[in-house]
C-alpha cells in the first residue's frame, strides 16, 4: 500500500505513465465524441415536444456530468494532499480545477441557451440551475484562493481544505435548494425525470459522456505534466528529459 | 545535563526555489545560548519559525528530548517560549492587560508579579495606557517584559533588540547572560553585536549552492 | 439522417440559432483552454531548456553591496 | 491529571474570550459597525426599491436575513487579521491548548460580538418593513440559531484567507457558497411562518446545522490557520 | 516656470495611477473581488427572498444599483489603506504636486479598477432578474455615470477613517448618507424608464453630479488625508 | 554656507498630557549630519514627523530658508527627503516599481540609476521579485536604495539601520558620511551606536519633567 502510494506520489513515474496514456485518451475521446455528437446532431430523431432544440442535450448533459464528477475527484485528491503530503494530488487539483470551472459555465451557458425556446427565458431560479450556479462559485474560490497564495505547500493544503469543506456543503446545498424551491416554485420544469428517451437519442449521449470523460483525462494529463515540470524544473530528471528531447 | 532539549536533524527549506538551508543539524543543550547568523536574507526568521513550530513547510526533523515534536507537542509547547518580529502586543489593550492575555494559557502568573515585570523593563507608570499610544521601543518592551516572569526552559527570541535603546539593549543582554547561568536555553537571532561568553553559533547563508547575499 | 436537406439541418426547425450557438461557445471555450494549455507548456519548456544551456549565472555574481552613490545627473 | 489539563483548557478558552470581548469594547465602533451595516443595508430598499408595504411584507423577512448574512460576512475578516498582524495568532498557535478549543472560544467571542447584537436589533427593524407579529418572533429565533453558524463557517473562510492581502472579498466568494443553505433555511422558515405552517421541523433543522458546524468547524478552522501561520 | 509645474504634475498623476493599476492587476484577486460580490448580492435575493419573476422584475434595477453601491462602497477600505499601512502616502503627501491632484489621480484608477467592471457586468446580471431591454441599457447609463461619482465622495470617507482600524464600516455609515442621493436618482431613472418615460432630464442632473464630485471631493479628500495622518 | 536650511523655533509638543519637548529650538546647517538621541519613547520620531511636516499637532515654528514653512511648501517638499518606520514600498510591486513610483513625483530617475542603486544595497538578481517575498531587512534595503540616488539637500531619517545586518550598518554609516561630505544635510535617529566625526545632537527626554524611561 505505502508502496503504491510512493510511486503514485512520484512525479517521475506519473510523467512516464502520463505520456504513454495521453495519445490514447485523446484519439479515443476525440472518436468518441466527435461520433456521438454528430450522430446526435444529424442523425437522431427529433424530440416530439421540443423539436430539434433538444439536441443541446449532446454537450450539455456531458458538460454538467463531467464538471459535478470533477469536484469530487478534486476532493479525493485533497484528502490524500492533507494526509499524505502527496504532492501529485495538489498538481491534480490544481490543473484541474480550471477544467471544472469551464465545464460548469458550459452547462449553464447551454442550459441558458437551451431554456430560451423550451421555458421562454434565458435563467429561472430552479433547483438544478442554482446548484450548478454554486458549483461554479466553489471552482472560482478553490482557483482563486490557490492563486492567491504563493507559497507552493501552503497553497496545497489550503485549497485542500476549502475543497473539503466545499464537499461536504455540495449535498446540504443540493438538498436545500431543493426544498427551498419546491417550496416557493412548484416546479414547472422536471430535470429530474428522466424523459424516455429513445435508444437513438441516449446511445450517442453516452458516447458523447465517454468520449468527453478521456478528453477530460487527457488534458488533465497535459495540465499535470506541464505543473511538474514546473514544480520539478531542476531536478536532474527533468533536466535529463528535456535535453533529451524526450517532451516532444 | 548534556541531553538535547532540541535537536533539528536534516532540516531542508526552499523558499522561491532558492534553497535556505539544506542538510542542517543540530542540537540544543540545556544552559547554552544559540545565535543564528547570516546577512539579510539567509533564512534566520524561517529557522527560528521551523523551530518553533510555526512553519511546518521544510522537510526534516525536529526532536523534543530525543522524541519527534509532533509526538509530544504538548510537552514542547509547555516548555518553550517563541517571540518573534511581531510579538503579540495588542494596541488596544494596556501593556499590564497583554500580559495577562499572554500568560494565561501557561498557567497564568500573579498581577503582581507581571506589574514588577513591567517596572523591569522601563514601563512603570505606563502599565495602565493602551499600548497604541506608546513608541516603538515602549511596545517591544512590553513583549519582553515576559522574559521576566517566564520560566520555559527553551527560550526563541527573534530581533529582540529592535528598536530598544542602549541601555535597555545592555540590560537585556545581562537578563540573557544570567538565564543561561540558571540552567535555562536560548536561540536568537539579532544584528545587534551579541557578546556572551561561550556562545554557539549557527551560520546561514554560505551555502556553497547559493550565495543569498553578501552583505551590504 | 433526420434531416431532409442541408437547410434543414441548419435552420433545425427555428431552433439554429439557439443549438450552434451552443456547440460554437462549447467549442470555441474548450479549444480556447486546450491550446492555452499547449502554448503553456511550450513556454515551459523553452523557459527549462533555455535555464539549463546556460547554466547558474544566477546568485554567483552578486556584486557586493557598497551603498556607493549613484551618479544620475548625466540625464 | 487529564483532570488539571481540561481545567487548563477552559480557563485558556476564557482568557482567549475575555482578550477578544475587551478588545472590541475599547473600540466600540468595532461593535456598533456591523450593526450600522445591518441597519443600512435593510434601509436602502425602502430607498432604492420601494416604499410601499405590498413590496416590503413580503420580502421584508428575507431582506433582513440578507443583510444580517451580509454585516457577519463583513465582520469576519477581522476575525483573525489583528491577531495575524500583531503576532498574538502566532502567540495562540503556541499555547499548549488544542488549537480548535482555541479557535472555538474566538468563534464564540464574534459570535457575541456580532451576531447576538443582530438578533436583538431585528425587532425594530421587522417593525419598519412592516412585518408581522408572529413573523418577528419566528425570524428573530432563526436569526439566533442561523448566526452562530455564520460565525463559525466563517472562520474556516478567515482563517483561509489570512496570509492575503485583500482578503476581503475573496472570503466572500470562499464563504458564500457555504452561506446559502443558511439563509435559504432561515428565510424559508420565516415565509413558513407568515404563511401560518408549522416551523419546528424546520427550526430543529437549523439547530441540526448548528450542531455540525459547532463540531466541524473549528477543526477545519484551526487546520487553515496553521496553514496560513505556517505562510507567514 | 507654470507651464513645467503643470507637466510635473500630469505625469506625477499618471505615475500615481500607473502603481495603482499595477498593484491590482498583480493580484487580479483585487479587481475580480468587487465584481464577485455585485454577483453574491445580486444573486442572494433570489435566493432569500423569492425567485419568481413577479418580484425580481420590478425590483431588479433597484437591487442591482444596491449591489453596486455596496460593492464600491466595501472597496472604498482599499483606496489609501494599503497605502497609509506601507507608508506611501506619507510619501504622496511630501511630494511636491498639489495633494489634491493626486487624490484625483488615486480616485480615478479606483473607478477604472471598480466601478467599470461593474457598469460591464450589469447586462448579465440584469438578465438574471428578468429586466428588459430598454431597462437595461439605461440602468447602464445611469451606473455608468453614477460610479464614478461613488469612486470620489467615497475617498472622502476613506481618508477619514484612516487613521482608525476596523474603520471598514463606520466608513459605510458616514459614506451611505452621501451616497442616497444618487441611488434615489439611479433607481428612479431605471423605473422611468421601465415605465416608458423620458429619461434625458434625469440623466443630465446625473452628470451634473459628477461634475460637482469631481470638482470638489478631491479637495475634501486631500484635507481629510492631511488630518488622518497627523495622527499617524 | 552658513545660512540654515531649516530651523525648528520653539518647538511644543505633547502626548497624552506628557510633555515631549517644550521651547525647543535649533538650525540645521548645509553639509551637517545631526543625530536626535534619547531613550525608548522619548519623542524622536514624533520630532522628525513635526519637521518633516507629515504631523501637525506641535506648536511653535518650522522655518524653511528663513522663510515660514508653510508659504514655502512646494520648494521644501522638493528639497527634502524623508524615511520614516514604515518607508512606503509596496509588497506586491517589485524592487524596481516601487523605485520607480517613489521617484516618479520628484522627476524621475532612470530605471539604469534604479538598477544600480538596487545593487548597491545588495539586492541585484531580487530587482524583480515581489517585495513582501523578501526578508524584513531586505525590504527595509530596497527602501535605502533611494538614498543612493537622491539628490536632495535635506534627509530626514528614522532608525534606518533597524534589521540592517553587521555589513550594511557599515556601508550606510559610509555613504552618510560621504553625503554630507558632498554638502548634504541629515537629521536622523538611530538606537545604533553612530560615529560620525562633526556630528551635531539633540538630546531628548532629559526634561525636568518627566524621565522618560529607564532603561531594561
Ligand atoms: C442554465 C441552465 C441549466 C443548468 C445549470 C442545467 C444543469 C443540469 C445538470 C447539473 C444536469 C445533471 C447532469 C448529470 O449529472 O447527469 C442536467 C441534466 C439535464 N438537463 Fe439541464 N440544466 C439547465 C438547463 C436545462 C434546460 C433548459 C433543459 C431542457 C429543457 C435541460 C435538460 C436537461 C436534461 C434532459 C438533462 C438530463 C437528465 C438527467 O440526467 O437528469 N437543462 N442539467
Ligand atoms: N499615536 C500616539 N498617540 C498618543 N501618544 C503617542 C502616540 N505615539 C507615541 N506616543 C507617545 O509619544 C511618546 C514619544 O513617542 P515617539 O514614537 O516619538 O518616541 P521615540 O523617541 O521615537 O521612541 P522609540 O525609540 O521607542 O522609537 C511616547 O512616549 C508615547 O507615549
Ligand atoms: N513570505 C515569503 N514568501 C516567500 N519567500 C519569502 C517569504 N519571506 C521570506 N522569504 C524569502 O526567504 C528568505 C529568508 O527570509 P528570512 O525572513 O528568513 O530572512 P532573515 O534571515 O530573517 O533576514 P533578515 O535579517 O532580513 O530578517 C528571504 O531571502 C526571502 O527571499
Ligand atoms: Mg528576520
Ligand atoms: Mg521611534
Amino acid at each position: 500500500m505505502w508502496q503504491i502510494f510512493h510511486k503514485l506520489g512520484s512525479p517521475k513515474w506519473f510523467y512516464g505513465i502520463a505520456s504513454r496514456l495521453m495519445p490514447w485518451l485523446l484519439w479515443v475521446g476525440v472518436a468518441l465524441f466527435i461520433a456521438g455528437v454528430i450522430w446526435g446532431l444529424a442523425f437522431a430523431p427529433p424530440e416530439r415536444l421540443q423539436g430539434n432544440s433538444y439536441r443541446i442535450i449532446y454537450i450539455h448533459v456531458p458538460a454538467a456530468f463531467l464538471a459535478q464528477s470533477v469536484y469530487v475527484m478534486m476532493a479525493v485528491a485533497a484528502v490524500v494532499t492533507l494526509v499524505w503530503r502527496m504532492k501529485l494530488a495538489d498538481v491534480f487539483v490544481k490543473s484541474v480545477a480550471p477544467i471544472g470551472a469551464l465545464l460548469t459555465f458550459l452547462a449553464l451557458f447551454t442550459g441558458a441557451v437551451w431554456g430560451k425556446p423550451t421555458w421562454g427565458t434565458w435563467w429561472v431560479w430552479d433547483a438544478r440551475l442554482t446548484s450548478m450556479l454554486i458549483l461554479m462559485l466553489l471552482y472560482a474560490g478553490a482557483i482563486a484562493l490557490g492563486r492567491a497564495i504563493q507559497d507552493e505547500k501552503s497553497s496545497a493544503r489550503a485549497v485542500a481544505v476549502l475543497v473539503l469543506v466545499g464537499v461536504v456543503n455540495i449535498p446540504i446545498i443540493q438538498y436545500s435548494v431543493e426544498w427551498w424551491n419546491t417550496l416557493h416554485q412548484p416546479s414547472t420544469f422536471k430535470l429530474t425525470e428522466k424523459p424516455k428517451m429513445a435508444s437513438e437519442m441516449w446511445v450517442p449521449l453516452l458516447m458523447a459522456i465517454l468520449g468527453l470523460y478521456m478528453l477530460f483525462g487527457w488534458l488533465a494529463c497535459l495540465r499535470m505534466q506541464t505543473e511538474v515540470l514546473v514544480r520539478e524544473g531542476r531536478t536532474r530528471w527533468v533536466k535529463e528529459l528535456i535535453q533529451q528531447g524526450g517532451t516532444r | 545535563m548534556s541531553e538535547p532539549l532540541l535537536q533539528a536533524v536534516n532540516l531542508h527549506c526552499e523558499r522561491d526555489h532558492r534553497t535556505l538551508f539544506r542538510d542542517l543539524s543540530f542540537s540544543i543543550l540545556p544552559a547554552t545560548l544559540t545565535r543564528v547568523e547570516g546577512p539579510n536574507g539567509s533564512g534566520k526568521t524561517t529557522l527560528l519559525r521551523v523551530l518553533a513550530g510555526l512553519n511546518d513547510n521544510a522537510d526534516g526533523q525536529v526532536l523534543w528530548h530525543g522524541e519527534d515534536r509532533g509526538a509530544s507537542r504538548e510537552s514542547f509547547l509547555r516548555n518553550t517560549l517563541y517571540i518573534g518580529h511581531r510579538p503579540g502586543i495588542k494596541a488596544m489593550l494596556t501593556p499590564l492587560e497583554n500580559l495577562q492575555a499572554l500568560t494565561a494559557g501557561r498557567g497564568g502568573c500573579p498581577d503582581s508579579a507581571l506589574r514588577q515585570a513591567l517596572a523591569g523593563t522601563g514601563l512603570s507608570g505606563f502599565e495602565d495606557i493602551p499600548c497604541r499610544r506608546l513608541s516603538a521601543g515602549q511596545q517591544r518592551r512590553v513583549a519582553l517584559a515576559r522574559l521576566l516572569v517566564a520560566d520555559e526552559p527553551l527560550w526563541i527570541l527573534d530581533e529582540i533588540f529592535t528598536a530598544i535603546d542602549a541601555q535597555g539593549v545592555e540590560a537585556l543582554e545581562r537578563l540573557l547572560v544570567q538565564r543561561v547561568a540558571e540552567g535555562g536555553s536560548i536561540i536568537l537571532t539579532t544584528h545587534h553585536d551579541l557578546r556572551v561568553p561561550g556562545m554557539e553559533r549557527i551560520r546561514l547563508g554560505d551555502s556553497d549552492h547559493e550565495e543569498v547575499s553578501h552583505g551590504l | 439522417m433526420a434531416f431532409d436537406s442541408l437547410e434543414a439541418f441548419i435552420t433545425m426547425g427555428g431552433h439554429g440559432p439557439y443549438v450552434w450557438s451552443c456547440y460554437f461557445v462549447f467549442f470555441a471555450l474548450s479549444l480556447v483552454l486546450i491550446q492555452w494549455s499547449r502554448v503553456h507548456r511550450r513556454f515551459v519548456l523553452r523557459t527549462l531548456a533555455r535555464g539549463y544551456a546556460e547554466p547558474d549565472t544566477a546568485g554567483t555574481s552578486r556584486a557586493s553591496a557598497d551603498f556607493a552613490r549613484v551618479d544620475t545627473s548625466d540625464h | 491529571m487529564r483532570r488539571s489539563a481540561m481545567g487548563s483548557d477552559l480557563s485558556a478558552m476564557k482568557a482567549v474570550m475575555l482578550r477578544d470581548i475587551k478588545t472590541s469594547l475599547r473600540q466600540p465602533q468595532d461593535l456598533l459597525n456591523p450593526l450600522l451595516f445591518f441597519i443600512l443595508v435593510v434601509m436602502l430598499f425602502p430607498l432604492g426599491v420601494s416604499p410601499e408595504v405590498e413590496f416590503l411584507q413580503p420580502a421584508g423577512g428575507g431582506i433582513l436575513w440578507v443583510a444580517a448574512l451580509l454585516s457577519v460576512l463583513l465582520s469576519l475578516d477581522h476575525l483573525f487579521r489583528h491577531d495575524f498582524d500583531d503576532g498574538t495568532l502566532e502567540q495562540l498557535m503556541l499555547q499548549p491548548q488544542p488549537l480548535f478549543l482555541l479557535v472555538l472560544a474566538k468563534s464564540i467571542a464574534h459570535w457575541l460580538l456580532t451576531g447576538l447584537p443582530l438578533v436583538v436589533l431585528t425587532p425594530l427593524l421587522a417593525v419598519m418593513v412592516h412585518l408581522e407579529g408572529n413573523s418577528i418572533g419566528v425570524l428573530c429565533l432563526t436569526l439566533l440559531i442561523g448566526t452562530p453558524v455564520l460565525s463559525l463557517i466563517g472562520a474556516i473562510g478567515a482563517a483561509l484567507t489570512l496570509g492575503l492581502r485583500s482578503a476581503g472579498v475573496l472570503l466572500s466568494l470562499m464563504i458564500i457558497p457555504l452561506y446559502i443553505p443558511v439563509l435559504i433555511f432561515g428565510t424559508g422558515t420565516v415565509m413558513a411562518a407568515a404563511e401560518g405552517a408549522a416551523v419546528a421541523g424546520q427550526l430543529a433543522l437549523m439547530g441540526a446545522f448548528l450542531a455540525l458546524a459547532l463540531t466541524l468547524a473549528p477543526f477545519a478552522a484551526a487546520a487553515a490557520l496553521r496553514i496560513s501561520l505556517s505562510n507567514g
